[in-house]
């Protein structure tokens, strides 16, 4: 409350202070790093939650921080939250936008003003000049893992229900660029293929309607967790089983924690990881590039995995789980 | 001050009201804020910000002083965004006819609706509702992916800024930046000043005041509610079309996400403005100013660094709550003077 | 005078004067829909009786489902038909208030431990403690409209924007998760019953509000404040408290709504949970044929109103519109219907409706 | 302009209306409430469109189709309706001016001068660039007929224009009309005033149930005969109720059953002393705007109390909400019954039952058979015309919706009825039925404070006049000083007796 806002007048006036006296010179006095992050709503997912938690964690006074927060699932907001952070004078603007599109004009500003920008989470449609790293999960990736996992089930035919995420959204660009790509190749059936906007009662909905029309279909592709859950109340409501060695199989993404415990007990068939994780490296970053040094890799790929309903262990769900 | 309140029409005591209420949260942030606050382009950046915003509240104020409402131009904007996207990269590339495109888009809406409001006499709600939908939809159905737009001269004129003489500020770097607007904001100003003069001056502003004041009544004075109220209409979507183009100009970028929920930032500037949604009251100059107070106290919020996400939402509210509150209070307090 | 009277009672057959009638324009619309659905495709109307993964049976099929989804949405026309009529405005936050009471529901029966085995209270509890929360919402945005004279919509804009940052704030936006089956009744099937349960429960909210308008004066009080306040005033009525009321009332129908959405996953998401339901209730109220301006209305009509609305997004499903595309068609069809239903069409419609009656009798007799 | 023939839809139609008006005469329309007079010219002004008939101008052989006020305007006709219709969101001037031209560019300055100096000339106590919602009643009447007499037009239709004018005012208007007929302008004039027929009217047309009664020269219709034309029946003499009046006053001696003390409300009268006994009839006069509503209003609970005490049969009572005064036994009829009055949307029925409901209480709603009875019988009682007690209230004309509302509030069998302005538009058949049903209504021993501007009306029935101005009660008379010129002496401020 009030110390915070007494604190920030403080470095604000010595920012201005020391402005006239370079870029480097900045908060080398042993201030604190102020960080502008912008965040999608954390109550939008699990995995949210769990990224912005880790993010809390890390950027705090003890770790040589003054973080604040903005948050927003729309992309106009988030745009002029940064625009915000720039008059403020943030040292570094951490960001993971709504939409990958529409950031270049608001990056060139930051860049103007000597604020470094480090993408996390969600990588956006700008050049590369314009941030200074970016702490991404690569969703096509992702896909594919589980489009050959799925592969690998080797079923007599695939007549797959696919729950996409919000349009447009990097994570459900490249969940479904695999499937896409395994459709027009391998003779997947989509039975059918709507967005459900991350939303588990609208894929309850999509289901339910596949469910009335009599349509037969064997895997369920909920490109998150939710979806997934949604996916499953319909088939419960309908008499139609579910997971291991049942008649559909259900794959889900994010790796939440009640989602593995599904999958462990053979209700579920998969789950993707998508590592929420990234505040290390970005401290990491930071750590770096106040020290001068250069940054070798521009975009640092998380690493992740999928889980298999046979053989995830307990261990897993609790290291994995968010 | 009891006199000159008692003689005050409405419009100008609300307008009074928000113009007060706006300085006071701005010399406040800048009190207890600090910080950015006090650079000129952190004024500067809400209106670039909100260019779109305050064209399309001056047309939510228009319908909204008729009587009407209209909740599609937050959809319009979405469309005219992703159609001139779409345009720009994909078909002709040519920036003037991206324009036109946008004026007739929105035009189309502002006609559709208005005929089914005025002519067929459904409620403005509804109609408008089905237009938000409809534009939504269409929108995905131009395209689903969001995509910047490369096309260069589009870029250029998004990049273009105007810089405003005297202001200015020292960044981190040391280096003294002149404040500056975007485009968008030049646009909306001259919107704003063209249906302030409009609504004030001109008969056919008063008609749309008396038909929200009373329709039977203006109907027997001799207006022509019924083009009224299409009119009305019309001019919402027009100015939903160009908003919709200056929103496109400050993004860049084509996408069915964009303007979620617009339409209640319009509505609820508006009302902040001094509009009253059942109808004859309002003011354009207060409608500016209530986007204004509303982009302000986003900023104060996001700005303040707070420690827990919902708080932004909880405390936007409990800003806007209080500022409802104030207005009520001092409308209420002024019956009671005028029953004196 | 009296002889013209019944000379024009006459005149007037049976189809002209459901023509006039207010609920007209919905059940012509669920006509419309379901004439459509029988041409395009008749399996549309098939109901099968099937067993669930727990062994007991239940009925599935188009019908159901929209018996089923349709439910929320109903309960809540209850409550903002009151609201509409009191007010002559909307409340824009019955989607974040159902967040809010969902919430409730799940930290209650789940404690400070988001994921127990074994629920932490009864879930009568839970849901009591709901109703009070969702009411005191109500109540907030009563005092707000009746007391302040703030204009409806903007009012509840406050809630609108606060009601899921509270959701998450009462769960400390960790996801909560009902283990325990018993909860998912509500939003399901209860064993043995094979008609999922939402109905039941829209059918008992809907029987106590036709008991309420038949056995109180609820109805005529609104209608009346909704119409001239001032006359209510003189006329002994508390204007104020009645609007206030039906806001409050209004916050019941959201928690009996919010039991249903957060037992049909027995989770909660704050952000998405009955996202845009506030559009859905009141174009309810207006597909009803009920002045969204205030004063008279007809309860039977936004029920209906919203199962034509479930019918309709139901349909657009089955024919496997693209999700986010399926806004534009709905436009549409909403557009379409309340063309029909205008007084200009609706006349031409009874002129017709007259000539083929007409017809008719003369082909009998021939 | 001649031979207008047209018929009306809805509930009742105009059946076959004739009417001629002359360049330069002024010719009354009259007949009892909703004889059609308002359609009628609604029809003419193209608010309402016509099934059938034509509407010919200045003599020509084609006939003109209006289908709007705004065409009607342009064709040199130009209306003042019964039911006040300006916005009251807008200025004065913007009231007078909007909607007569076309011209998008407008000199406001210019405009406001001009209403300014038309307001002048014809003494209207308020300011052009005022909201018009500020002003009264009467000030707003006047400016709607400054609007009207300031178009040039061919036609000028007032229709019940001096409902809520007091005599100067009237007069004013009177001198107006005379102006405006020696300029060649055709005057429509509908009033239920039969004196101000005789003073200004040079032909009458009258008009019974819809259908066309007659055109009379005025010198050719005396006024007795002209009442029975209206009513289709004699009129009862008037001094019947003189009679009756007489033998009320034997109520004088009891007790008061109300009784105010320094009583004052937040609506700006001076704090007053009032009392009513039982089976009596009294009357608050003055002129207007001296505070005559207030005073009921305070003693109703209508505006908020701030002062003083309410007795009722000796006893303290607290009256601080309609709802209380309602139970103490009071009813209360507005005199602006727009819009204090009706609930426009709702029936006949519940428009009757409503007060008698709400005392009933919440859990205790009025059965439909039992509404229909209670509807039924007050129709018949007090006569009221409509097509059913189902049709919504604002549809009836305008002294049948005052007809209900008095139902209403006899309906719950009130102790002390209050009657602010009952008469106003009310054809005279149906004033007399009032007065007598007020008399009758006071032997059967109910009290009753009856409030009017004609002061003719409340010397025929009330025993004891309070006498205001200013806001302030400033003097009584009863018995012999029951006359005209003492009222107005009192008024004056000539003489001023406290008890
Ligand atoms: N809009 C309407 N819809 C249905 N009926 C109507 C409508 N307007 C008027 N009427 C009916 O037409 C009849 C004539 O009404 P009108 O208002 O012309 O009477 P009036 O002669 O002006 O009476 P008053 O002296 O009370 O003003 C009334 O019975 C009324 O109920
Ligand atoms: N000069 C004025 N300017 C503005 N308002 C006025 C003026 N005179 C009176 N009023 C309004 O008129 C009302 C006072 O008149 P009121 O109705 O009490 O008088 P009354 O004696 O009942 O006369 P009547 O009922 O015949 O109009 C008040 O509500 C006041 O606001
Ligand atoms: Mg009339
Ligand atoms: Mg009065």
């Amino acid at each position: 409350g009030s110390s915070d806002a007494g604190s920030s007048a403080a470095t604000g006036s010595a920012a201005t202070d020391t402005a006239s006296a370079g870029a480097t010179s900045t908060d080398a006095s042993g201030d604190l790093i102020k960080v502008g992050i912008i965040n999608n709503d954390p109550n939008e997912s699990g995995y949210r939650t769990a990224n912005d938690k880790d993010m809390k964690n890390t950027f705090t006074e003890a770790n040589g921080y003054e973080a604040s927060f903005a948050y927003s699932l729309k992309n106009d907001e988030q745009i002029t939250a940064a625009q915000k952070f720039i008059q403020d004078g943030v040292d570094y603007l951490l960001l993971s936008a709504a939409d990958t599109a529409g950031w270049d004009s608001v990056l060139k500003d930051a860049q103007d003003a000597g604020i470094r920008v480090i993408l996390f989470d969600r990588t956006i449609d700008a050049d590369e000049s314009l941030y200074e790293a970016s702490i991404v999960s690569d969703m096509a990736k992702e896909g594919q893992t589980a489009v050959d996992w799925l592969k690998s089930q080797n079923l007599s035919e695939y007549n797959i229900i696919h729950l996409q995420g919000v349009m447009g959204s990097a994570a459900q660009q490249g969940r479904t660029g695999a499937l896409d790509d395994a459709a027009a190749n391998d003779g997947f059936n989509l039975v059918t293929q709507q967005t459900a906007e991350w939303n588990a009662e609208k894929a309850q909905q999509i289901v339910q309607s596949v469910i009335d029309a009599g349509t037969p279909f064997n895997v369920i592709y909920a490109e998150n967790d939710d979806m997934a859950k949604g996916a499953v109340a319909a088939l419960d409501k309908a008499n139609i089983s579910h997971g291991v060695g049942k008649d559909v199989i259900v794959m889900g993404f994010d790796c939440n924690k009640w989602a593995l415990e599904e999958l462990k007990a053979g209700n579920w068939n998969y789950d993707g990881q998508c590592n929420p994780f990234q505040a290390s490296y970005i401290d990491e970053i930071i750590k770096k590039l106040e020290n001068g040094e250069t940054i070798s890799e521009k975009t640092i790929i998380m690493d992740e995995k999928g889980f298999d309903a046979t053989t995830i262990t307990q261990e897993d769900v609790d290291n994995y789980g968010i | 001050m009891g006199k000159k309140l008692k003689n005050m029409t409405d419009t100008n005591l609300l307008l009074t009201i928000t113009i007060v209420v706006f300085f006071a949260m701005y010399i406040g942030a800048i009190v207890f804020q600090g910080k950015g606050f006090l650079k000129p382009q952190t004024f500067f950046n809400i209106l670039n910000a909100n260019a779109a915003l305050i064209i399309l509240s001056c047309g939510m104020s228009l319908v909204m002083i008729t009587g009407g409402i209209d909740i599609s131009v937050g959809g319009v904007v979405a469309l005219v965004s992703m159609s001139c996207a779409v345009y720009l990269d994909f078909g002709g590339g040519n920036v003037f006819i991206s324009m036109l495109i946008a004026v007739a888009i929105g035009l189309a809406f502002g006609i559709v609706q208005g005929f089914l409001v005025a002519y067929l006499d459904i409620q403005p709600f509804i109609v408008t509702l089905a237009g938000m939908f409809f534009a939504r939809g269409m929108t995905t159905i131009v395209n689903t992916k969001p995509f910047n737009v490369a096309n260069e001269n589009f870029t250029a004129l998004k990049e273009t800024r105007v810089f405003v003489p005297g202001m200015g500020s020292v960044n981190k770097l040391g280096n003294y930046v002149n404040a500056y607007v975007e485009i968008g904001v030049i646009v909306a100003l001259m919107v704003v000043i063209v249906m302030f003069v409009m609504l004030r001056w001109t008969k056919m502003g008063r008609s749309f005041y008396a038909v929200g004041g009373n329709n039977q009544s203006a109907l027997m004075l001799g207006i022509n509610v019924k083009r009224t109220k299409f009119l009305s209409h019309l001019l919402c979507g027009l100015l939903a079309g160009i908003g919709g183009y200056v929103y496109f100009l400050h993004v860049g970028s084509g996408s069915a996400s964009h303007a979620t929920g617009m339409e209640m930032n319009a509505i609820a500037s508006s009302i902040i403005g001094g509009t009253m949604l059942t109808g004859g009251v309002g003011n354009i100059i207060g409608t500016f100013f209530g986007v204004l107070s509303l982009s302000t106290i986003q900023n104060i919020v996001s700005s303040a660094g707070l420690d827990q996400a919902w708080w932004t939402g909880i405390t936007i509210a409990a800003m806007l709550c209080l500022f409802l509150v104030v207005q009520s209070v001092v409308i209420a307090r002024k019956k009671k003077m005028l029953q004196k | 005078m009296s002889k013209e009277k019944t000379v024009e009672k006459q005149n007037k057959n049976f189809l002209s004067g459901l023509f006039r009638q207010q609920i007209f324009i919905p059940i012509a619309a669920l006509i419309i829909l379901a004439v459509f659905n029988l041409i395009a495709d008749p399996s549309f109307f098939k109901i099968t009786l099937g067993y669930n993964s727990a062994g007991d049976p239940v009925l599935s099929g188009y019908l159901m489902t929209i018996l089923d989804y349709g439910s929320e949405l109903a309960i809540l026309a209850i409550g903002m038909t009151l609201v509409t009529a009191a007010s002559g405005g909307q409340d824009i936050s019955v989607g974040a208030a159902i967040a809010i009471a969902g919430s409730v529901i799940l930290r209650v029966l789940c404690g400070t431990n988001s994921r127990p085995d074994t629920l932490q209270a009864p879930i009568i509890v839970a849901f009591l403690i709901a109703c009070v929360v969702a009411m005191l919402f109500g109540a907030f945005n009563g005092v707000l409209v009746a007391y302040f004279k703030i204009q409806p919509m903007v009012a509840t804009l406050i809630l609108y924007t606060a009601g899921r940052s509270i959701a998450a704030w009462i769960n400390n936006n960790e996801l909560p998760i009902v283990s325990d089956p018993t909860f998912s009744y509500f939003g399901g099937f209860i064993p043995g019953i094979p008609i999922p349960t939402p109905f039941f429960i829209a059918a008992v909210c809907v029987l106590v509000i036709f008991l309420v308008l038949k056995f109180t004066t609820l109805g005529l009080y609104t209608q009346s404040v909704g119409i001239n306040e001032n006359s209510s005033k003189l006329n002994g009525l508390n204007p104020t408290f009645i609007k206030f009321l039906t806001f409050v009332i209004l916050g019941l129908c959201v928690a009996v709504a919010a039991l249903i959405k957060v037992s049909r996953l027995s989770s909660i998401n704050y952000s998405v949970i009955a996202k845009d339901i506030e559009m859905d209730a009141i174009l309810a109220v207006a597909l009803g044929g009920n002045s969204l301006s205030g004063g008279k209305f007809n309860m039977a009509a936004s029920i209906l109103g919203a199962y034509v609305i479930q019918f309709l997004t139901t349909t657009l499903y089955k024919f496997d519109v693209q999700s986010d595309a399926l806004p534009a068609y709905k436009a549409v069809v909403v557009i379409l219907l309340v063309v029909l239903s205008t007084p200009k069409v609706r006349e031409w419609l009874s002129a017709v409706g007259k000539k083929l009656k007409q017809s008719k009798t003369v082909k009998e007799v021939g | 302009m001649r031979n207008i023939h047209k018929s009306f839809p809805g509930v009742r139609a105009l059946k076959g209306v004739d009417f001629h008006l002359n360049k330069g005469e002024i010719h009354a329309l009259m007949g009892e409430n909703g004889a059609g007079k308002s359609t009628l010219i609604k029809v003419l002004t193209g608010v309402y469109s016509k099934d059938e008939g034509q509407i010919f101008i200045d003599g020509k052989d084609k006939a003109v189709s209006i289908h709007s006020p705004q065409e009607a305007q342009k064709l040199g006709i130009s209306t003042v309706y019964q039911e006040i219709t300006l916005c009251p969101n807008l200025s004065v001037a913007e009231n007078m001016y909007i909607g007569r031209s076309n011209k998008i560019y407008q000199n406001w300055k210019k405009m406001n001068e001009d209403a300014d100096k038309i307001l002048q000339n014809l003494d209207i106590p308020a300011k052009a660039s005022q909201q018009l919602a500020s002003c009264s009643i009467a000030v707003q009447q006047m400016v709607a007929i400054a609007r009207a007499v300031d178009m040039d037009c061919k036609v000028l239709i007032l229709d019940e224009p001096t409902s809520s004018l007091d005599e100067q005012e009237v007069e004013k208007l009177f001198g107006l009309m005379r102006d405006l007929k020696a300029r060649g302008v055709g005057i429509i004039f509908v009033t239920h005033f039969l004196d101000q027929v005789y003073e200004v009217c040079d032909k009458i047309t009258v008009l019974r149930d819809g259908g066309l009664v007659g055109e009379y020269a005025i010198k050719d219709l005396p006024r007795v005969q002209l009442v029975s034309k209206m009513l289709g029946k004699e009129l009862d003499d008037l001094s019947d109720i003189k009679g009756e009046q007489k033998a009320d006053q034997k109520a004088e001696s009891t007790e008061p059953l109300f009784e105010t003390k320094d009583l004052c409300s937040d609506a700006g009268i001076k704090p007053f002393d009032f009392y009513i006994k039982k089976g009596e009839v009294n009357g608050f006069t003055g002129l207007l705007g001296s505070g005559r509503s207030e005073c009921v209003r305070a003693i109703f609970g209508a505006d908020r109390i701030i002062g003083g005490t309410v007795k009722k049969n000796g006893r303290q009572v607290k009256i601080t909400k309609p709802l209380d005064a309602m139970r103490h036994g009071i009813g209360y009829l507005p005199e602006d019954r727009k819009r204090d009055g009706i609930v426009g949307d709702l029936s006949v029925r519940e428009n009757i039952i409503l007060a008698l409901q709400v005392l009933r209480g919440f859990f205790r709603p009025i059965s439909r058979a039992e509404a229909n009875k209670f509807a039924d019988e007050y129709i018949k009682l007090l006569d009221i015309k409509t097509a059913s007690a189902e049709t919504p209230i604002k549809s009836l004309s305008g002294g049948n919706q005052q007809k209900v509302i008095l139902a209403r509030w006899l309906l719950t069998h009130p102790e002390y009825l209050i009657l602010d302005e009952p008469t106003r538009g009310i054809d005279v058949g149906t004033k007399v039925d009032i007065q007598k049903l007020v008399l009758k209504l006071a032997g059967e021993g109910m009290s009753v404070t009856f409030i009017s501007s004609e002061t003719d009306e409340m010397l025929r029935t009330c025993s004891r006049l309070i006498v205001m101005r200013d806001r302030r009660v400033v003097g009584e008379l009863s018995g012999e000083d029951l006359t005209q010129t003492k009222i107005m002496s009192t008024i004056a401020g000539g003489e001023s007796k406290h008890e």
